[in-house]
């Protein structure tokens, strides 16, 4: 069953000190060439019948995401992509 | 007649306790309201305490906004009724519109609990009226998403409208964007505040008697205000 | 969980005479396991159908002879969820099989109190301290599954101990941890020193206790074995004292707050594998994830539901999980029990009986209420969002006066028959070998005295220095700016203080002190004198408080019981303690044994952690420590 | 420029709070169709040059997931997935 998935990430303007912590972690992992990192939320919303699109767009714009601080993108997902085909 | 003071509780609040306890201590009656009905019992201010409502997991105040209470919580504050939101509290505030902006993770990404010295901003709002302007006062400071952000032109408003109530002293706990601890409501009813005044009312467990004017404050506003 | 079980039943060497039913002798260990092992659920008829099946007791952690004595007791075979059972009641961590015969002397020797509203085999020991209240605290250890996973493993063990508390129908009210982590400046502290710290304080902060200390040492020794220890008190009127006995047949078992999943099944997945070859992905243990919310909802609930009189029994799910809680409860009272495993709400639904029993999901406990009141027990679980399911049934003890049995039917299959109290109180008991560590008389003439002293000024101040920068004596600010200390309004000291202070009732201003410490370098040079120290440092720190000490709490980290020079050092320090309480008067009320604390052949130094509790009539007249710093005031101090 | 994304997702069988905490609030916004919520983290990672997935991979392994109760996926993403697009 396809599952919707809401990616909320902090708008670019809003300072994110997670994304900014490993980013200043890797030159310590031999990693220098990454310009930046930002850290969201992915939420793998399950429906009890048909994936509703709509319904999920506006939970995330109720709930999910803070509009003042966050962006968020919503879209369908077929099964490889979600929890069950991970390595 | 004692003045009554509404403190909700929602599953996860943790100083309720204490902020009932303040609001004794102040001189009023501490009103306790359940997260999941809607009346207010006819409390004349309400004060959101801090804790983990619905355990933050989300959002911080992101899920509590949505409770009954709040509601009527936010149509009352509206229409003036003194609210004073202390951190978790400030968060649902934020979340609910009631105020600009929003509280994101503490910029060290830590957990910090400290005693922390405020200066007081602004004396006009309905929380703050038994301060000075300018006034230092040492209440303790204890989050994990304290640190207020907003875009430039909201920081801007606030400052020119005076409604940034308290700004930390001395060290900022969390980046807060221009070291803003508290803010109001251009109505100046609604208070977020994020360190923790109930916790600074008896010399035997705070650090000093300081919190006890937020919640002084909220008294002489009441007697003041037209019934 | 059973803590210093008091009373030593039997040794493996006397067993109880076996039941009438012949036990078929034990299959070749060559034999490959049938094939169906894992496909069908294993019955208890089919138990005594295939006596000769081959079971993964050795891989269960079982001896020989102790699987021989489960056939014994239960003249057959058991089946995959009984053999869960066995090894997880019988393994050390529940069973104190190795510290049994030494943790007794905490009785024996415990001076006579008026005070004990309950001892040593409870979830926690309860002290009553004026005409109305009384406080239970106690000291328990997360070490190996926060050196796994440190966030988690520290966050739930804070989870465990503040349900042991809860248990005894107290509200919890402040937490303390003393912690040991490798050297500091080793890669992995990195990792496990930060987990640890956020674990503790997101889930006690997010509980709403107050941390009121705390120990943070470091040493090398600790490296591949940090210890979290967390310490828990709770405060209740003495009415509301709450025992886990499932006492009235008739009464419904009711298994109240999270829902159960594959958290922490371990050892016990090999049970779903029918090739038992090492690294298999079933065997890696799985990491339980706390849930503080679910916490604080079941805290507030059960509360409830304790001063609604609601509830006959209760006891906390802790780490082993609905097997401990079903057969703890059923053998305290001596009845039996009936229990439909399929009406546990879980998380997985292809879970099978033996996971569901051994499940180590955090936030639950199990109830034991009377019909009548059962409605009214769902309704307040239903007001504080938390899970209430009735999944069973007390059943009377046997006509012949012998205690009940315990029947766990799994849709409709009978796949548990068995005497609770088998599991509980006869399980094995070992007097294991000692022997004094033979490098002791070495690290003993390696005295202080042999060490270079500064001759000059200049080599004084590099002493000094060197000192200050040692992360034992540095500023523990770090660490502790991340918990809460100023929760629920009644911390009257905390960190930097030497003791915690807590009021537990504002109109009199009564409270409690309390300490813990502990010293694994004196423990390691002489366990006895050393466990001794450590009891007489945390009595120290809560007298000078002003408090007068009344009882004592303890955690014993040491390296593995096989070892006999481990096992030397571990009787010491109970010798100690023990000695060192009867002294100064004061008992022993409960606490916790952690083994194992090994990598290798390296044990841990011994480190038994001491935690002292003690009264002050009124907090208002407590004696903070000198020279505190006044925050934002000027820090000079003059000496 | 495209980014590398790194989902990392709660192991199926490990408890998420999260996700359960919002799954229960959705019937007070009045949605009762969603089954289950799950709540993982998005990392976008932006490379100064070349956007290098095995040497991401390698990030979220060693730092972004915690292979003890986290799964993760990396892929490649167009810039009309990532923030910059985010209506
Ligand atoms: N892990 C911890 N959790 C809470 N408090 C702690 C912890 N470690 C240390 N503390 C507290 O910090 C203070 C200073 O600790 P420490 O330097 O070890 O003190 P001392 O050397 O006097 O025992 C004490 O109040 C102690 O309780």
């Amino acid at each position: 069953m396809p599952r919707v998935v809401v990616d909320v990430m902090l708008k670019p303007e809003i300072l994110d000190p997670q994304g900014q912590a490993v980013a200043n972690a890797l030159p310590r992992l031999g990693v220098s060439d990454v310009a930046s990192v930002r850290i969201g939320r992915r939420i793998e919303i399950e429906f009890s019948g048909e994936p509703d699109l709509d319904r999920a767009r506006e939970i995330a714009d109720k709930l999910l995401a803070n509009p003042v601080i966050e962006d968020f993108t919503v879209r369908l997902v077929e099964a490889d992509e979600t929890a069950d085909a991970r390595s | 007649m004692t003045a009554r003071v509404g403190v909700v509780t929602f599953p996860g609040s943790l100083d309720d306790g204490d902020a009932a306890r303040a609001v004794r201590i102040a001189g009023a009656e501490p009103v306790r309201l359940w997260h999941g009905d809607p009346r207010l019992h006819g409390v004349d201010a309400v004060v959101l305490p801090g804790g983990f409502s619905y355990g933050d997991y989300l959002r911080c105040g992101a899920i509590a906004r949505f409770a009954p209470v709040m509601e009527t919580i936010v149509d009352a504050a509206r229409g003036g009724l003194p609210v004073l939101g202390v951190c978790n509290g400030f968060q649902i505030l934020c979340e609910a519109h009631l105020l600009p902006g929003a509280l994101t993770r503490n910029q060290h990404l830590h957990f910090r609990n400290r005693d922390q010295v405020l200066r007081i901003e602004s004396a006009g709002t309905a929380w703050t009226n038994a301060f000075q302007p300018g006034q230092e006062v040492l209440i303790p400071v204890k989050n994990g998403e304290g640190c207020y952000v907003a875009d430039t032109a909201t920081l801007d408003q606030l400052e020119a409208e005076g409604r940034v109530v308290a700004r930390y002293v001395g060290g900022n706990p969390n980046g807060s964007q221009r070291d803003i601890a508290a803010i109001t409501n251009p109505a100046g009813n609604v208070v977020g505040i994020m360190p923790h005044p109930e916790h600074a009312v008896e010399a035997l467990t705070g650090p000093s008697l300081d919190g006890l004017g937020f919640f002084t404050s909220v008294l002489k506003h009441l007697v003041g205000a037209p019934a | 969980m059973t803590t210093h079980p008091d009373e030593v039943r039997e040794t493996p060497e006397a067993f109880p005479a076996a039941p009438a039913q012949p036990v078929e002798p034990r299959p070749a260990a060559v034999a490959p396991p049938a094939a169906d092992w894992a496909a069908g659920v294993d019955t208890v008829p089919r138990a005594g159908d295939t006596p000769g099946e081959l079971q993964p007791y050795a891989e269960l952690g079982l001896r020989d002879d102790e699987y021989d004595r489960i056939r014994h007791i239960l003249g057959r075979r058991p089946t995959q969820a009984e053999l869960a059972m066995y090894s997880i009641m019988w393994s050390e961590h529940c069973s104190y099989k190795s510290s049994k015969v030494h943790l007794r002397q905490f009785g024996e020797k415990a001076p006579p109190s008026d005070r004990l509203l309950a001892g040593i085999g409870e979830n926690a020991g309860v002290v009553q301290v004026s005409d109305e209240l009384a406080v239970t605290f106690k000291v328990e250890s997360h070490n190996h599954p926060s050196f796994v996973e440190p966030y988690q493993g520290a966050a739930t063990g804070v989870g465990g101990i503040v349900r042991d508390i809860l248990a005894m129908g107290a509200r919890p009210v402040a937490v303390m941890d003393p912690l040991r982590f490798g050297a500091a400046d080793h890669p992995d502290t990195a990792r496990v020193l930060p987990g640890v710290v956020a674990g503790v304080g997101g889930y006690g902060n997010c509980l709403g206790l107050p941390n009121i200390g705390g120990e943070v040492v470091f040493d090398p020794c600790y490296q591949g074995n940090p210890l979290v220890n967390a310490l828990c008190l709770g405060v209740l009127p003495v009415n509301r004292l709450q025992n886990k006995a499932a006492a009235g047949p008739g009464n419904v078992v009711v298994l109240m707050g999270a829902k159960t999943g594959r958290d922490g099944i371990g050892g016990v997945s090999v049970l779903a594998s029918a090739t038992f070859d090492e690294g298999s992905e079933q065997r890696r243990p799985s990491v339980q994830v706390g849930d503080p919310f679910m916490e604080k909802l079941l805290i507030e609930a059960c509360l409830e539901l304790y001063d609604a009189q609601l509830v006959v029994g209760i006891q906390d799910l802790g780490g082993a999980g609905l097997t401990c809680a079903l057969t703890e409860t059923a053998a305290a009272a001596g009845t039996g029990m009936r229990v439909w495993l399929e009406r546990v709400p879980l998380r997985e639904p292809s879970m099978e009986p033996h996971e569901i029993l051994a499940s180590e999901s955090q936030e639950r406990m199990l109830l034991v209420v009377e019909p009548a009141k059962l409605d009214a027990v769902l309704k307040t679980a239903e007001k504080w969002g938390v899970w209430a399911t009735a999944i069973g049934e007390v059943t009377p003890p046997s006509p012949d006066g012998q205690p009940g049995r315990l029947l766990i039917t799994w849709r409709d299959q009978l796949v548990v028959d068995v005497p609770p109290g088998s599991l509980v109180d006869d399980g094995p008991v070992y007097a294991r070998p000692m022997r004094e560590p033979a490098d002791l008389i070495l690290l003993q003439a390696d005295r202080a005295e042999t060490l270079p002293r500064p001759a000059d000024p200049e080599a004084l101040r590099e002493t000094v220095l060197r000192m200050i920068a040692s992360p034992n004596l540095a500023d523990k600010t770090w660490v502790t700016e991340q918990y809460d200390r100023y929760v629920l309004g009644n911390t009257v000291l905390a960190q930097p203080e030497d003791s915690g202070v807590i009021r537990i009732d504002e109109r009199t201003g009564l409270g409690v002190a309390l300490s813990v410490d502990g010293n694994g370098r004196y423990a390691r040079l002489d366990p006895y004198h050393g466990t001794k120290l450590a009891l007489a440092e945390a009595y120290r720190n809560v007298a000078v408080t002003g408090a007068k000490p009344i009882a004592v709490t303890n955690c014993l980290n040491f390296g593995s019981p096989e070892d006999p020079g481990v096992m030397w050092q571990f009787a010491e320090a109970v010798r100690g303690l023990a000695d060192g309480c009867a002294e100064l008067g004061i008992p022993v009320t409960g606490g916790n044994v952690s083994f194992y604390n090994q990598t290798g052949a390296a044990a841990i130094h011994p480190t038994p952690v001491v935690g002292v509790l003690g009264v002050l009539d009124d907090v208002a007249n407590r004696v903070p420590m000198g020279f505190v710093p006044r925050p934002g005031g000027d820090h000079d101090q003059l000496f």
